[in-house]
Parts: structure tokens; C-alpha cells; sequence
């Protein structure tokens, strides 16, 4: 069997085409910004982003120009302000319009959950009372066949790629995360090609020694990117901490559309690679974010 | 004597009393989050905190900056999905009490994190729903928390996110929502609850130092008051202490 | 708060009354035959038992007369034959009537699913084809709002009460389980009330020094029933292995009523308790199935 | 010159060729479970095992008793709950292959594990469905075997439990079923195929000593034949040396 390890340039170069729906995924946790960056860098376009929140991560392909389309939840700097670039697209169609497709979290996840389990819809006890469903024609509904009641529902997603972040994988691509583990499992089982992220990769023995924190099985991952501290400025449970300090400055970052394009040259353009990134960050950057040691209390898989 | 205290201190300390013990509470960042950690850290040591990231049980031990901080999951009791979080918790009703925000709220309740302005051409873009509209839909009470002014409080809001006690004309019984919808409203002016027969807000307490009039004028409608409108209980020494040396030591929120 | 921690007895009296819809979960793994032994000695009546695998447990409880309903998805002795106990229910009358309502194990895993996520009903890929919907009312369809499709629907099941084992749990109920999970999470948020019970009790700090291992959160469980060794003959993963020679003796044991009555008699109702029933079954016997050890690779929690 | 085997150990080693590396199987119990394993001490060191226990990529290291057994969960790949395991792989189309047994199988692949006479007065109740039924409608391919006789092979199935190429007078394709069906049957007298046209089973190899009529007798339809009917290959000494040293050493099965 080929190998499934390779380099971030050439997966995003063999697994993302223009025009593309993709989801780089990580509720909170685990965004995987080393992918966008490269997103960016190759000048990917016309892609459909779908994120339950959008994030700086998709603010910056979204000023870059990578984006036409927007399928979201909650569009806002988590605990620090307003997504400008992605304002700016939607108020202002800056740089290009961007369409935008919107949900509650709980409904778009549904529609990966959809996804996933291969169903056509999916029913959420949802968006009664509320306006969504009037700007969303994707918000339909059936008729419960015991109850008799209507209940909304949301059609399946299934991404063209999804890249998912992961703490540890094996070569084969069985992926164990722990900490927040958002929607990244469904999201993977959903999408047609999935690339998984790692900060280790390990030997298949580690990933074996738990196979109940397998949050993704080797058997649905098409290529396995090895990219320590890959999601920098969000965080990696038990690996760095998210720097908080950048999401702050990102409100000033992004306010300004020239700023932004300063932001983009200097730290995406202007590198090569993650490996450079973290170079430019520089060591003192590094060790202040780095996770303090916690273990968990192992458990017996014996009988 | 009470120490001198900011809004926020007082606005943290009334929530938090909203909370009772053995309660599961939805909890957002920032206000309510030090809210909730208030309560815990006071009168309601089995308060179990849930955040829409799927920590359960969370013990931070600092100020969480998001509602995914790695700091909610360590020494957490369990960790979920967001299907899980959403489905086997929220819809499921099992949570008791969930905050909202508001960037424009009517007199029923309804708010809107949207949009200002029209939905495909809008003045000011707004996150949108988040988990707000099924914690508006099936938490058993919402507590709500908004900075007071004309702008905030509209006879109409621009687009209903999150439902309240009277929506687009129906009420929540018309509608078929489980959960019980906002129940109080905690403001930088003075707390309201929910007139059960109109569903409308009604004043029932005013901040210390608060003129009646800056509370009227604050709010684009004709407010409801109860017949006796209180003052809003003072913090503590304590809950003080608390807040600025244990939750918020940066003074971020307060 | 008053504790959760209990015995078996006093939680079976609390959380079982005459008539309740059960579920006793586990599949394959982690089948609490303490909890059934318990409930046929308390003489409990009428319940309608769900399992998708009645296995030797509800085997035993039919045979005991506990039970004046069926749902479940497959009825064998797994690995080792029939179930005579249930059959000669289903194929004579014999102690009494038993009704049946019968599933795949999708659609009735589907069930707890809805149940546990407030569904009224769930859509399920299945059936197409098969006989089962034609003796099965409960299973009907919806027409899907995107595709006009056709697609079949099971109704949300939500027991009376769920009883649920699992490796540990701290005295809030905060349960962990490693190695087959089964349908235990979704029944547990699908029951109105829940027990769990475990082999080891342990201290909060255990449980939450890895909570993406907390399979069951406290806040939904009503009882923590600490009873070691207390799925024999299933197993416990970790602790001790499948009672193999006894699930195919069984075969012999439940062909014949007399036989199986004499069973239930010595091992049931003869004794008080499972401490009893282990100190029946011999020190060799629990030494001879005890696990080795094998432990997982910690990770690190820490940020 | 093979040695002597089991009619068993031939139908296993039958069975493990027809899977190629790097495919994902359903599991089954038994001689499947011997075939998978089999041919991933052989030919296909790739194959991926997954169990409808929600086992995925398991490596026993013993004879599994159950398709729950513990020895499948030590050393996986990964442990999925049975909501994933049906969902996320098998409806989600991520099996190749599946295997069924049959207590009745009629031409079309038609398979009942229900019940043998009327259901609501059963002369025998058998299993049920289990992950059977999904299998039957999912999996991309399917290998049935069983063991020939009148009553394992009649005209007409009781019951419909998992529906073959031609379910009912409807074929796959009217029905919308998305998986390719039975492919292949595997019994102790032979193997067969079936045909793309018609749906019906062809016999297309013989076992060793077996005669035609032993086949033909137990099979309750008049039987199709392939033009060339070939000898079933048999098991080579290294493949019945793995049966019998490192799969199933105390011959439970074979």
C-alpha cells in the first residue's frame, strides 16, 4: 500500500480543486490554520467554506479571496469581537460577494450528521419561532409518521474534502483526539476525501494501546500530514494553548482592509511552509504557549 | 456597608443568585460565565456547567476565553460531541438554565444576533444563531443579559434569532416550544421578568443609584412594571473577593 | 445532596416497578446479569424488556415470568446456539404469553437514538425488501423534503428506566467505559431514570483526570450500584473474560424447564446477592477469568 | 498433492480468496470470521475487520466467541458504538464485503433468520435480523454461506429477513436498494454466482468428490449451471496450517 504520509503542499494540492465545498474543521479546537495557509498560498478559488464558526481561519480565506460561498453558524471572533474580512464580504462584497448560507450550530451540524450516516436529511427540533427558516429555503420540514407533527429538517452535507486536525494518527491515518472533539468525527465520515492533520504521528502500538480514543479510522483518511503546532493561533489539548493575544489583535488586524493584506503577505504569503511559521513566531512564542504535563489515568484493555 | 463595585460586579452577582443548587446550567462567556462560576464557587456547589463545546462539568481554573478553553475540559466530568451537546443534552431537556445575549431585544423577548438592517443587504452583519435559538427553544429558563439603550431595546427587532414568550405574533404554546423561554432579564439598568399572561417584560428591580426614568427612556416601548419595584441586592464582600480574585483576576469582564 | 450509591437491591426496589419498560444494556460487553438476577428474586411482573440482544439475561427473566414483552433485534445465544427460555415463550405460551415486537439491530439502535435526542421518530436507510415492516406496524416512513424519496422511520423509545454497567464511576454516576460501548450512552439519555452499575467506585479525581472517557455524565444517572464481577458470564473488558463454558452450557441448561427452573433456583433465588453468587461460583472460577493487564498510553490533558 | 481437509476448512479457505486486500469486511462469527483472518495472515494484510460490535480493524489474537469478544477491541484500530458502526460505515456505504449465513435461502439470495412457519404462530423462532437485513440492503458485496439441504434451500423463504437480488418480485434496483446484493454462495457441496440478468444462483464450482446430483438433490428449484463448472481449488498445506495452528487451534469450527 502507498503511503498515506505526505507533505501539506501536496495534499492540499492533490485533494482541494477550485470550486471545491471543503470544511477545515475544529470546533474551538484543533483549527487547522497550517491548511488555510497553504489554501491561500496555492490560490485556491470559488470554494464553498463550511464551518459551524467561521473563525479568524476562514476570515483570512475569505480576505484572500478564496471563498464564494459561506455555509456557517455563529460568524463572530470567539470572545474577542467581529470577523471584518468576512463583514466586509458580506455588507460590503469586499474583496468579491460572498454568498452566505446560514444555520444554527445545532442544524448545521445536523446536515454533517446527515452526511455521515448517508441520510438525506436530517430532523432537528428546531427554528420554530425563529426567522431562520424565512432566509434559508434549505430549512424544510416532514410530517412526524406517530406524533403527526411537523418537525424542520436539514438536508445531508457532504463535503468534497474535509482536513481535520488530530493530536496523534499512525500512518494509516487512525486518528485520536481528545479535549473538545466538536463535530470533526461526522465531518470526516461525511466528506469525500479527508485529510488528517497531525502534531505526531506515532506507532500504530500507541494508537492500538487505546483504540477507544480513535475518534477517525484510518479507512476513511486519504492522506496524513504531519505539521506540529499546525493550528497556532487556536490551541492543541495537551500540546499549546490557544494564543489569545492574536485572536485580540485580530479585531485590529482585520479592521482594515490594507492591514489585513499586511497580515496576509508577512504571515502567509511571505512563508513557505508551517515549519517557517513557527521559525517566524520564534522559540520565546513557542515555549509561552507550550501545555503544561497532565496525564490522564490509563486504563486496562486486557481479559 | 457594601465595598464599591462596578455594573457588571452587580449584574454578575444577580445571576448568579438566579442559579439553585444541583441546577444544569448552558453557560455562555463572559458575564455568565463568571455568573455560573460565582454560583459554584457560593451557594451552589453541585451547579453542573455545561458549554455548547461539549465540557461537562467544567472546573476552569482561570477565566475561559472561549466557550471551547482548554481550561473547561481539563478536570471536567465528561466530554461529548457537538451532536451530543446539542441533541442528548439541550433538545433532550436536560438543561435547566441557559444565558443569552442580545444585540437587539423586543419586549417579548425576542432577539436578534443576526443582522441591523436588511437580511441580504445589511447595515451591520452579526454572528447569527450559534446555539442560541434551540437554547431560546428548549432550555427550561433563559436568563438574559443586555446592555440597555434604544438601539438594544426596538418595538421591533430587524430579524428574530432566538425566540421569546411571543413570537411573530404566536405564543410559545401556539408555537409547540418545550422549554420555558427567557424568564429574566438582567440589565445594566435593572432586572425584569416575563409577565406569564402577555409575556411581556415587566421592571421588578432597579440598581442601586438608577433613576426610574433612565430605565424608561432606555427602552423603545411603553415598559411594564410590577407594583413594587425593588432595589437590586448589593454583592457581598465575598462574591466581590471572588470575582476579582478568583474568576477574573485580569479584570477582563468587570 | 444525598448520595447516589446504593445496592443493588434497594436501587432495583426504587428505580423497578411492575409493568416498566427495561432496558438491562450491554452488547455483548458489559451485560449486567447482577441487575436481572435481582429483578427475577424481587418477582418484578409484566415489564417489556428491550435489548437488541436478549442473550442468556432476558433468557433467564422470560424463564422467570418477569416479562410480558419483547423488543429486540436478534435472540440467539451468541456464539453458542438458541435461546429455549424465549422460545418456548414465543413458540408455546410457556410460563405465559410473550408479546414481540422485532427490529434489525439498526432500527432498534435507532429507537434509543431518537429516544435519547428528544426524536419523535428516525429515519432509517433499511428495510427495503425485507418482510420485517409487513409484521411490524411501528415501522412506517416519511417522504424525504429534498429528494421526495421515500425513507422508513422507527418510533423514539424511551424505557422507564436503563441499566447500564460500565468499568468505573465516581459517586455522582459519572461512568467510563472502554472497550465495546454498544448503545449504552444514547440509552442512558433516552431512560427516565438510570442505574449504573460498576466494578470499581473511584475517586472523582480518577474519572476527571480524562473526561473524554466519560461514556454516561452524572447529572442523568439516578443510582451508582458498585457490585465487581457483576456481568458474569458476560464480561467486563479490563477486568474479567467472557464465562464462555457457560454461555454454551446453557444450551443443555435451557432446553429443558425443569432443568432451567433448577437453575434459576440455585443460582438465583438460592442465593441473597451477587456477593453470594461469587463466593458460589469459587475463587478458581474468578481467578481462572480474571484479565491481564494491558494498559492504554496516557495523553495530556494539560494547556 | 494437498493434504487432507475438512469440508469446512475448504469452504473457509474458498471464502478468504475471494476477498482482496485493502477491502473492508463485516464479520461475522464462525467460518467468516476464519476466512477474514485467514486472509489476513495471507494474501491480504490489508484487509480491514470490522465487527458489528463496533470493533474496527481488530487483530485477535485468539478465536473470537462472540462477535463482542474482547479479544477484538485489544490491539484495534479503533472502538466505535453501535450508532457509528451502522451509520457512519455500513449505511454510509464504507463496507466491501459482508458475510451472511441462512437458515433458508431461496434462488434470489433471499435469506430468512426470522422464523421457520407462520410468524405469528412459529413452528421454530429463529434469531432475527441483527446487522443481517442492512448488510443484505448496504454492503457492496455479500457472501453467503450454508449448509445444502431441502429445507435450507427451498423454492420459497418463510420470511424475507435480508433481501437477496430479487426481493418479492421486485429486483434490487426497483426496490432502490444501494449495495450489490449476494455475489457469491458458499456451501458444502459447491460454490456459486449470481446471474446479473435473471438474479438467480448458477453453480459454478464443485467441490472435490462431490457429485452433481448430491448438489442438484438439495437444492429445492431446478438448479442453473454455469457452462463450465470448475472444481473448487483446494486449500494449500500453508493455509490449513494457519487454520489449524494459529485460528483455530482447539477446531471449534473446522
Amino acid at each position: 500500500m502507498e503511503s498515506k504520509v505526505t507533505t501539506m503542499a501536496d495534499a492540499i494540492s492533490r485533494f482541494v480543486e477550485d470550486g471545491f465545498t471543503i470544511v477545515i474543521d475544529g470546533f474551538t479546537h484543533l483549527i487547522c490554520f497550517a491548511a488555510a495557509h497553504e489554501i491561500i498560498r496555492q490560490r485556491k478559488r470559488n470554494l464553498t467554506l463550511c464551518r459551524m464558526t467561521p473563525d479568524l481561519i476562514y476570515d483570512q480565506m475569505i480576505a484572500a479571496g478564496c471563498a464564494s460561498k459561506l455555509i456557517f453558524s455563529w460568524a463572530g471572533n470567539p470572545g474577542a469581537g467581529s470577523l471584518f474580512g468576512l463583514r466586509r464580504a458580506i455588507e460590503g462584497q469586499i474583496p468579491s460577494p460572498l454568498e452566505i448560507e446560514e444555520y444554527s450550530h445545532f442544524g448545521l451540524a445536523a446536515r454533517l450528521i446527515a452526511g455521515a450516516a448517508n441520510l438525506p436529511f436530517y430532523p432537528v427540533q428546531s427554528y420554530l419561532g425563529s426567522d431562520l427558516p424565512t432566509v434559508n429555503p434549505q430549512i424544510r420540514s416532514v410530517t412526524c409518521p406517530y406524533t403527526e407533527r411537523s418537525i424542520a429538517t436539514v438536508p445531508a452535507l457532504n463535503p468534497d474534502i474535509a482536513i481535520v486536525h488530530a493530536q496523534r494518527a499512525d500512518a494509516d491515518g487512525n486518528a485520536q483526539v481528545w479535549g473538545i472533539t466538536g463535530i470533526q468525527k461526522e465531518t470526516a465520515f461525511a466528506a469525500k476525501n479527508v485529510i488528517v492533520v497531525v502534531e505526531e504521528l506515532v506507532d500504530s502500538t500507541v494508537i492500538r494501546s487505546d483504540p477507544n480514543r480513535t475518534l477517525i479510522p484510518g479507512m476513511v483518511v486519504d492522506a496524513v500530514v504531519v505539521e506540529p503546532f499546525g493550528c497556532h493561533p487556536s490551541y492543541v489539548q495537551g500540546y499549546y494553548d490557544r494564543d489569545n493575544d492574536f485572536y485580540v489583535a485580530w479585531g485590529d488586524i482585520s479592521r482594515d482592509p490594507s492591514s489585513l493584506d499586511r497580515y496576509l503577505d508577512e504571515w502567509i504569503y511571505g512563508v513557505g511552509s508551517r515549519t517557517d511559521y513557527v521559525e517566524k513566531l520564534g522559540p520565546d512564542e513557542v515555549s509561552r504557549l507550550k501545555a503544561e504535563l497532565v496525564l490522564s489515568t490509563p486504563v486496562n484493555y486486557g481479559y | 456597608m457594601a465595598a464599591s463595585y462596578s455594573t457588571s460586579e452587580l449584574m454578575v452577582v444577580r445571576a448568579a443568585r438566579e442559579l439553585l443548587d444541583g441546577e444544569v446550567v448552558f453557560v455562555g462567556i463572559g458575564l455568565p460565565n463568571l455568573a455560573c462560576n460565582l454560583a459554584r464557587h457560593t451557594h451552589a456547589p453541585n451547579l453542573t456547567l455545561i458549554y455548547e463545546s461539549g465540557a461537562v462539568g467544567s472546573v476552569p481554573d482561570r477565566l475561559p476565553l472561549s466557550i471551547g478553553d482548554p481550561c473547561l475540559v481539563k478536570g471536567a466530568a465528561a466530554v461529548c460531541s457537538i451532536f451530543d451537546v446539542f441533541q442528548y443534552y439541550l433538545v433532550n431537556e436536560k438543561i435547566d438554565v441557559g444565558f443569552l445575549g442580545a444585540a437587539q431585544m423586543d419586549r417579548y423577548g425576542n432577539i436578534n444576533t443576526t443582522v441591523i438592517g436588511n437580511y441580504k443587504n445589511p447595515k451591520v452583519r452579526l454572528p447569527g444563531s450559534g446555539g442560541a435559538c434551540e437554547m431560546a427553544i428548549h432550555a427550561k429558563r433563559v436568563v438574559i443579559i443586555a446592555t440597555q439603550n434604544l438601539k438594544t431595546f426596538p418595538e421591533t427587532v430587524d430579524f428574530i434569532t432566538s425566540p421569546g414568550q411571543k413570537a411573530n405574533g404566536k405564543t410559545r404554546k401556539d408555537w409547540g416550544l418545550p422549554g420555558g423561554g427567557p424568564t429574566l432579564l438582567i440589565t445594566n439598568l435593572g432586572v425584569f421578568k416575563f409577565d406569564s399572561e402577555s409575556g411581556e417584560i415587566f421592571l421588578t428591580e432597579i440598581h442601586p443609584g438608577v433613576e426610574r426614568s433612565d430605565v424608561v427612556s432606555t427602552i423603545g416601548w411603553n415598559l411594564q412594571m410590577a407594583g413594587d419595584v425593588t432595589e437590586t441586592p448589593e454583592p457581598t464582600a465575598d462574591e466581590l473577593r471572588i470575582i476579582r480574585e478568583e474568576l477574573d483576576p485580569d479584570h477582563l469582564y468587570i
